[in-house]
């Protein structure tokens, strides 16, 4: 007997559920509001969207809000609003139109806001659906794929833009993440470099060639401590304002060139943004 | 064949990045006059129109870009991963009505959906497709929002006045005079810049028509 | 007219971000044969050839991708050179701390963001959206900053009260409050039924049909 009262109660549910069930058999997730609910049910019941019975929209609104709670579905306050809505446009209907009132003032049809908004929405959310059946880019149109790698020299050469510390932070940390576990032990502590020689080794590139790219800088020796000193130099050189730090494009290459050369070139260059 | 300008054309959209305006060309081309410069682009798109190849040249969010054909996108997938351009129906019927009724506030988003939009005008304003435009003067002046030029780009627009037509709205009753919405106190007198140009119907003006119902 | 293989070729290639070889072409296009595949591309190579456009298919390292040709590249130059340079996160970090902390001087900028902010200060001085509004009056005089009108006009600004609060952006997260209203008797005369022990178990399993109801 113990199962038998489960069984009992659902019998007795299942024909009032049933009866819900057939008449908005609907995915109940997919009503984007009560504007889209309010038309599903014009749209159910075959009512003209201009004169919509009011009672028939109302009775199964109120009976589509009920499911849901049945269903332990949170119900937005957004249906509850227009639950109320709805409640005030059929009281309304029920009462005799007062003559003392301005006729002018008020809309003869107590429905007339809510079909305005109704048609209103049905309009937008129309619109909506012809939008998000467009091919849309990324999805089923795509543009080029590659870039053209000869861009980013161009680009040194005619006027690059500046690049922000942070990317040349990062430039660091990536080129720290490619370098082998190995090459850090490998290297010997008593060749070490220091900072200043770094310095002077840079400046004295920058006399031979105007730009110099960061990883050419420590390509012959690559290793975690030749990064972190040319590293330093530059942030120290930066500071000195005797460099300037370029980048053509993002995530491409960092470029440097001497600051002192730059100097007369930059007063008489625009910054775009 | 192409002329040179043509070829000209072709090789600065092919390497830019977004859409390349005419006026931009013409910036840039100083030593083409614009009238050749927009009948080089017509013989370029007339070109990729007849070739009937893998891509197209379009104009989109007001400047000219080539484009996959959508009939290879199941070629195209194959290879690349598509940017997940999934858009719910809510966020697709927010985004119509702010393309449509820019500049627009929330709340006026809200009224017509019925339905709080905070969290999808978030979303669209993360991922660029909304912009907010300043601020409405009215009291408490709220933020006004309008689409962007990421819209146009991600939807394939040449601009806003592409925008597929609203279906019209039949006159409702014996009271067409009636103000838009006066319960969110829009100031009247307060030009909207973009309306005359989109293709929303305006109610006033719209004819009692026979229309089918849904 | 193209073949339609040579036109999936062209949009296979045109979308890749590197090279595609043959070998991967064929592996993507099963649906081909390689000889086909072969012809094809050929057909396309000759047609570029033939064209003489902005661009050309060539076959770099191993595989085939189009490239401008040489020719052009004064002309593309052109345009990447002058193309407008986006905003580094910590240059737009830092023009927000000034925008809506303004005045400000830069030990506060940098106590805010935790790191030093010379360097993005005095980029953002020389494009004009950052500007020395004077001395603040305490030991140091340490310089004050706050944006400047070119700031306004770039992110399209009437004033600086135009500027979204946080507040306002918090907001979109909010969900307006509805006064829970659980105990709202919608037809008090019908008995609702028991919550538990529903005969379809959950929502997802409701079925969507084809409603015609007379």
């Amino acid at each position: 007997m113990a199962d038998a009262v489960p069984h009992h109660q659902q019998d007795e549910n299942l024909p009032l559920l049933d009866g819900i069930h057939q008449q908005y058999s609907v995915h109940l997730d997919s009503f984007d509001g009560p504007m889209d609910l309010l038309l599903h049910l014009i749209k159910k019941n075959e009512l003209d969207i201009y004169d919509i019975s009011i009672a028939v929209i109302t009775r199964q609104y109120l009976d589509f809000i009920k499911l849901m709670k049945e269903l332990n579905l949170e119900v937005a306050g957004d249906f509850l609003v227009m639950a109320a809505t709805l409640l005030q446009i059929k009281s309304r209907q029920l009462l005799p139109l007062d003559d003392q009132e301005d006729p002018e003032a008020e809309e003869a049809d107590p429905r007339a806001e809510l079909i305005r908004r109704l048609l209103e929405y049905q309009q937008y959310k129309e619109a909506g659906q012809l939008i998000g059946a467009r091919a849309l880019l990324g999805r089923e149109v795509f543009a080029r794929g590659a870039r053209e790698e000869f861009v980013a020299v161009a680009q040194q050469q005619e006027g690059p833009l500046e690049v922000s510390l942070f990317e040349l932070a990062d430039a660091f940390r990536g080129l720290l993440a490619r370098i082998p576990v190995e090459s850090f032990h490998d290297v010997a502590p008593g060749d070490s470099l220091n900072i200043a020689d770094c310095i002077n080794e840079i400046l004295s590139l920058l006399q031979e060639q105007d730009t110099i790219q960061f990883d050419q800088l420590v390509s012959d020796e690559l290793t975690r401590e030749r990064i972190v000193v040319t590293f330093l130099a530059l942030l120290e050189l930066c500071k000195l304002k005797l460099i300037r730090i370029f980048q053509g494009e993002q995530h491409g290459s960092i470029w440097f060139v001497s600051a002192v050369a730059t100097e007369l070139a930059e007063e008489q260059s625009t910054y775009a943004l | 064949m192409l002329s040179e300008l043509s070829a000209i054309l072709e090789s600065m959209i092919f390497t830019s990045e977004s859409a390349l305006s005419v006026d931009r060309l013409c910036d840039l081309l100083t030593e083409f006059e614009r009238g050749d410069i927009k009948s080089a682009l017509t013989d370029l798109v007339n070109s990729y129109q007849e070739r009937a190849g893998g891509f197209e040249l379009v104009e989109v969010a007001g400047g000219w870009q080539f484009r996959t054909r959508p009939t290879f996108q199941s070629y195209i997938v194959r290879h690349i991963k598509t940017r997940s351009a999934k858009f719910s129906p809510s966020a697709l019927e927010t985004l119509a009505i702010i393309a449509y009724r820019q500049p627009v506030t929330r709340a006026e988003v809200e009224h017509l959906r019925g339905v709080d939009c905070g969290g999808v005008l978030k979303t669209l304003l993360e991922k660029h497709l909304v912009r907010i435009l300043g601020k409405k003067d009215i009291p408490g002046r709220p933020l006004i929002y309008g689409t962007s030029k990421e819209f146009l780009e991600i939807f394939g627009l040449k601009d806003l006045k592409s925008l597929p037509t609203l279906k019209e709205i039949q006159a409702l009753d014996e009271h067409p005079q009636y103000e838009r919405q006066e319960e969110l106190q829009l100031e009247p007198d307060k030009a909207v810049p973009v309306e005359g140009d989109l293709p929303f119907p305006d109610k006033r003006e719209v004819e009692p028509c026979s229309e089918s119902q849904p």
